[in-house]
């Protein structure tokens, strides 16, 4: 076999908020297939993270790649960088497919509809078209009969598992995770996490942000540990659970019971 | 001729006639009169009103029912009119029944019984909101450690259902002063009125209604700092909502 | 005994009751108020009604009598009582200086005509105007009526003639407009005249007013304040 | 600074909404029967002892004059609500300067009366006009001679600044998740707006709406005193012409009331095609 | 030592909602220094139950007697039962302080107003006597700092701690903890469990509904499981946790974790 292609690469990220900086240097590349888990203290700027790899956070310097083609940045004369072409953004983030921790379904369009939005507004897919992977979709995960409901009428794992449909439908490179769990109560955990890792064993890259440990563990071949904005450490869930080197990581692995 | 000078003409503002300046302050004088006087009528049929809805008997509930549903669906126009021909002579039909004979309705009864009227149906149901948003488990915890029906009321629910209310009840203060305005088609002379008398006599028809505009707006503003202030001490202890 | 209140139109009807800025009211029909109820010994005071509401008000007794140059006509007698007439005067109609038309039937068709709202006027020119081709607006006010006709909102507003006459000569209607003749008389909707309203059944009141009115008319008080008004005799014949 | 619950408590207080509908079911209790009963005599009675015999001759007037109502009703929310969107999200997002002027355009709107606004409209602005030829010329004057502009202008620019108010609040309100995930997905601005922040606030608005519709319905009798013929005015003049006092107005609140319970359906049955839950 | 004196004692107690009949006959008896947990399936009626001891919800039938003293309850015309002496029940309701899952703190009142509210407007404490017994009990539950706070500014964990210091204010013979920590989130839960445990250490009669097993084995000496409405089995922690006998128990307690 080939080697597999670059998804993403992050190249000496910086984040700074006012006079805290969040982010001091933060790389990372993920080929296709591979599921990166950060995990890291509260505050250790793992969010952050991700949302400057889309670009909602906008990285005070470093770069992004996704998929070879690097965000072309310009500099917003208050210390900052800011993306030269709007269109160009607008275009890599159907690459990658975000799924917030809070959702974020919009309230006002059935599931279907959240499902089909932005295939066919932004991507420009016919309605049909839209509506038939759109369904194939709710039927992954297992939403198929609620298509018609507004959001407001699911639990919160039926909600979250809408939220990935959604981002799955715009059939990004990459999907990203902000702690997909943890405004779920535990009940509902178990539905969210056996979809995700249903993806990770098709081979789905994905980069996400957990604090449920046996489940990085299983499912990412690649852990992340942030602390104080940097990386602390990194490697394979074996040698990051089994065999933590730094006093941080494990404190930290040891104070999740 | 009107012509456009006599707009400027600043000296039909001044106080001392033939400036007409101190008829329009009179005139906003009775308007504040009027919404202080309606308004604290209302608020007191208000009160009463939402007690009456959520703990009254079912006969009790349905006719506050029906006084807040009539109110809030016939125009205040219409109701000011009614009111203030038939529901001062019924009242003076009741009084002259229970033998206290006819009373002599001034003008600014007339005006504060009508805007009280209307405002009364307006605080039931804003109040009756703010009651009913007093989480459940607030009173509940009362009664849990043995208060008295009494007490629930007067040291929970009544002090818990304001920051609640507040907004409502200003609101209704700011709608109060404004409805006054409606008073001018019985001939009281508040100050929409004496503006229309002022600028007819004078024809500067834009100068006094905008003259009259600006007290009304002084009034507004004045009631929101105030509303401000009074807001400001009852939400302690709630988190804004943005 | 308690005051008489007297019912105004709340709204300035120059030159018969205007308030001025002091919120006294002048003007002919206040000295004939208080000379009637000087005459009659009548304790009075004036009590401003709109005028759109001044029956009913007199009739729910917020009011005791209306002195707002009101016209005795025989609708109005179904519901209230007049004390005889204390003045009558033709009915004309006038427009911009610029246009030339009778005040006639035809020569006000297709021309809008502005009244004041609950008068003769308004029965009149509905009746013969109304119904010959023009618009009749009906205005709250004689004023807003005049106003609109000088702002060209109106091409003819027909009233009482005094009260054209006042505005005729006032800065605002020498500039515009001028008198376009009278009307033809019609008794049955133009009314024997003006008269105080009473309720009905206060026929004491009715006589004390009916006795004043004749006194004041015979020992001259009625000429002396008219002709600070008029160059005419208001009371016609 | 009134956000969207605060204005919606008291527009709820003022209006009928759909909330207020009974239910169909269960309706029907002993003492209400008693009530109904009651409420049945006291309608014959007005109906048997007072005056009706003026209704057929004014039948036609009072149909034309609610169709003026409903005119006045329907184009001044409709413009009045169009104006409501630029002022709202002008308020939450635009710079500074128009963002003040906005603002300072509601609070003046709101802060006088409506009265006031319409005879500052009708017998201030309105009796400007013919002093300039121009005007006077030009192919508007027919228009600008009528009152009814007047009416429309003025119930238009009142509607447009409570409702305003309330867009701000809906705008304002729209999660910022629910926006970022757009963003996230590549939207653009323009579609951003049109898909999800603009439906989403009306959605959110939906219920205030109803209740501002109900409330501008109860100020359109405000334009007869500008000689506009709505219902009112058809009111007043039979109120004027038969010198009864009671029954015109009676009748006229109970056309109100029709009108207002209509509206009230109408507005149910759209806003149960989007259901919300909770708040 | 004396034989402890019964603090409470439910007799028979039964609940119906409609055709709903929740609790069927359920007696229990506490004695000074007990501390007793109720343990079930959701629905099982635990709240309920608990709610029917100070008369927040009226039994259908049954009696509960406090400290000797049984609720005079008179027919209600419905098939129900009500208070016939409301002052009693007023009365007795200060024997028992409940500490509500969702807190129920009063909003418009500081900590320290909400701890001395009770004291003084219904037992009749002045305000000094009652203010220096608040204070001792905020020290007590690590809120002493926070007395002028408003409940709304303190995390789900002060709030619940607060809540306890409420009822303990009113020195009550017997503390009623509905699932005290279920409102929270994981972080907190310790907390409030710490005081719980506490209050256990002193012998304080206690009865606690609560789906916290190991905290239940730890801190109650008698423990109770309610299924469909009656008790379905109860013992000492071991005898429960160690060796359950009823199919419905041991289910039950497999199920969790
Ligand atoms: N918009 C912002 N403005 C200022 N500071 C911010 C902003 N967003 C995040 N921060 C700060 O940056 C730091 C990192 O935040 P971030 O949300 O990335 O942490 P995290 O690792 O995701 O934590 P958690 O596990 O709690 O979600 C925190 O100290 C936070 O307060
Ligand atoms: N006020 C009520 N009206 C009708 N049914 C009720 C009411 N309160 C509770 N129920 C019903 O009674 C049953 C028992 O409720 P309860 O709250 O006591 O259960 P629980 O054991 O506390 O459950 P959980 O662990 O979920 O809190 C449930 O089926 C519930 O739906
Ligand atoms: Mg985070
Ligand atoms: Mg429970």
């Amino acid at each position: 076999m080939t080697k597999p292609a670059q998804a993403i690469a992050v190249t000496n990220l910086h984040k700074r908020f006012g006079p805290l900086e969040v982010l001091k240097g933060v790389s990372l590349a993920a080929n296709e297939g591979d599921v990166i888990a950060i995990i890291g203290g509260s505050g250790s700027g793992k969010s952050t993270f991700l949302r400057c790899i889309n670009m909602l956070e906008l990285p005070t310097s470093g770069s992004v790649t996704v998929h070879g083609e690097t965000i072309a940045m310009k500099k917003d004369g208050h210390g900052g960088l800011m993306p030269s072409d709007r269109k160009q953004v607008q275009r890599l983030r159907t690459q990658l497919g975000m799924v917030f921790q809070s959702f974020n379904l919009w309230q006002h369009m059935t599931i279907l509809q959240n499902v089909i939005e932005v295939p066919i507004h932004v991507l420009g897919k016919s309605k049909d078209e839209a509506t038939a992977i759109g369904e194939a979709l709710l039927h992954r995960v297992g939403l198929f009969e609620k298509r018609d409901a507004y959001p407001a009428f699911l639990s919160g794992g039926q909600q979250q598992r809408a939220a990935i449909a959604r981002a799955l439908a715009i059939q990004p490179l990459v999907m990203l995770f902000d702690e997909p769990t943890s405004a779920l109560d535990p009940q509902l955990v178990g539905e969210v996490l056996t979809v995700i890792a249903d993806l990770a064993k098709e081979k789905r890259t994905m980069i996400l942000v957990t604090h449920e440990m046996k489940f990085a563990r299983n499912v990412a071949n690649h852990i992340v540990f942030l602390a104080d904005g940097v990386i602390d450490e990194q490697g394979t869930p074996d040698e990051i659970f089994g065999n933590p080197k730094s006093e941080r990581l494990k404190k930290f692995i040891s104070s999740i019971h | 001729m009107a012509d456009p000078i006599s707009f400027l003409n600043w000296s039909l503002l001044a106080l001392e006639p033939p400036g007409w300046g101190g008829v329009l302050l009179r005139g906003l004088m009775n308007s504040i009169e009027i919404a202080i006087g309606g308004y604290t009528f209302g608020l007191l049929l208000g009160i009463g009103g939402a007690c009456g809805k959520l703990y009254g008997g079912p006969i009790t509930r349905d006719l506050m029912e029906c006084y807040t549903t009539i109110v809030r669906a016939v125009p205040e126009l219409v109701l000011i009119l009614l009111l203030y021909y038939a529901g001062t002579d019924a009242l003076n039909y009741v009084l002259g029944l229970v033998g206290i004979g006819q009373v002599d309705i001034s003008g600014l009864v007339a005006g504060i019984f009508v805007i009280g009227v209307v405002q009364g149906a307006y605080t039931t149901e804003v109040l009756r909101g703010a009651i009913k948003a007093v989480p459940a488990g607030q009173i509940e915890a009362a009664r849990a450690y043995g208060m008295s029906p009494y007490k629930v009321m007067t040291r929970v629910t009544l002090p818990a259902m304001l920051p609640y209310a507040i907004p409502g009840l200003s609101n209704l203060w700011l709608i109060a002063t404004k409805d006054t305005a409606l008073l001018a088609v019985v001939g009281f002379s508040e100050l929409t009125l004496v503006t229309r008398q002022a600028a007819g006599s004078t024809k500067a028809y834009l100068l006094f209604f905008c003259a009259a505009g600006v007290l009304y707006l002084m009034l507004t503003l004045v009631s929101d700092l105030i509303i401000r202030i009074i807001e400001r001490r009852a939400r302690r202890g709630f988190v804004e909502q943005s | 005994a308690e005051p008489l209140k007297v019912g105004f139109a709340a709204e300035p009807y120059p030159p018969f009751t205007s308030p001025d800025a002091s919120g006294n009211w002048e003007g002919w029909e206040v000295e004939f108020e208080k000379a009637i109820c000087a005459e009659a010994k009548l304790e009075c005071v004036i009590t401003p009604v709109a005028w759109d509401g001044i029956i009913p008000a007199l009739t729910s007794k917020k009011i005791d009598m209306i002195i707002g140059s009101m016209s005795i006509t025989e609708e109005r007698l179904k519901t209230i009582d007049f004390s005889d007439k204390y003045y009558n005067t033709p009915t004309g109609v006038i427009g911009p200086k610029s246009e030339t038309f009778e005040a006639t039937p035809e020569g006000l068709k297709g021309k809008t005509i502005g009244v004041q709202v609950s008068t003769i006027h308004q029965v009149y020119a509905s009746k013969y105007f109304g119904e010959n081709g023009a618009t009749v607006k009906e205005y709250q006010t004689q004023d807003e009526a005049n106003n609109d006709l000088a702002a060209g909102r109106l091409d003819a507003v027909q009233a009482d003639s005094i009260a054209l006459g006042a505005f005729l000569k006032s800065d605002q209607g020498k500039e515009c407009c001028d008198l376009k003749g009278m009307v033809k008389d019609d008794p049955a909707i133009l009314g024997a005249g003006v008269g105080i309203g009473i309720r009905k059944g206060e026929d004491e009141l009715k006589a004390k007013l009916n006795a004043a009115i004749k006194a004041i008319r015979a020992n001259g008080t009625y000429d002396t304040f008219s002709k600070k008004y008029f160059d005419f005799d208001v009371y016609g014949q | 600074m009134s956000e969207t619950p605060t204005t919606d408590i008291t527009t709820h207080a003022m209006a009928i909404t759909p909330e207020d509908l009974p239910a169909a079911e269960g309706f029907f209790k002993p003492h209400r029967i008693v009530l109904l009963a009651i409420a049945a005599g006291l309608v014959f009675c007005i109906v048997w002892f007072m005056r009706w015999d003026w209704i057929p001759q004014y039948l036609p007037r009072l149909g034309y004059g609610i169709m003026i109502t409903l005119a006045m009703l329907f184009s001044t929310s409709i413009l009045g609500f169009l104006l409501a969107v630029p002022l709202g999200l002008v308020q939450v997002t635009g710079p500074w300067p128009l963002k003040a002027l906005a603002k300072g355009f509601c609070t003046v709107v709101r802060g006088t009366p409506l009265l006031l606004q319409l005879w500052l409209l009708y017998y201030g602005l309105g009796s400007l006009f013919p002093q300039f030829p121009a005007i006077r010329q030009s192919f508007l004057w027919p228009y600008l001679r009528e009152s009814w502009p007047y009416g429309v202008a003025a119930l238009t620019i009142s509607f447009a600044a409570y409702e305003g108010e309330v867009m701000r609040g809906a705008f304002a309100g729209v999660p910022a998740g629910e926006i970022e995930a757009a963003r996230a997905y590549g939207m653009s601005r323009w579609t951003l707006f049109r898909r999800i922040w603009l439906p989403r606030a009306i959605h959110r608005a939906l219920p205030t709406l109803t209740g501002e519709t109900v409330l501008q319905l109860k100020a359109t009798p405000l334009v007869a005193t500008i000689t506009v013929i709505d219902v009112y005015a058809v009111i007043s003049k039979v109120r004027q012409d038969t010198y009864i006092t009671y029954e015109p107005l009676l009748l006229l609140a109970l056309i109100y009331m029709c009108l207002t319970g209509i509206l009230v359906i109408a507005f149910r049955t759209l806003e149960n095609r989007i259901p919300t839950r909770g708040a």
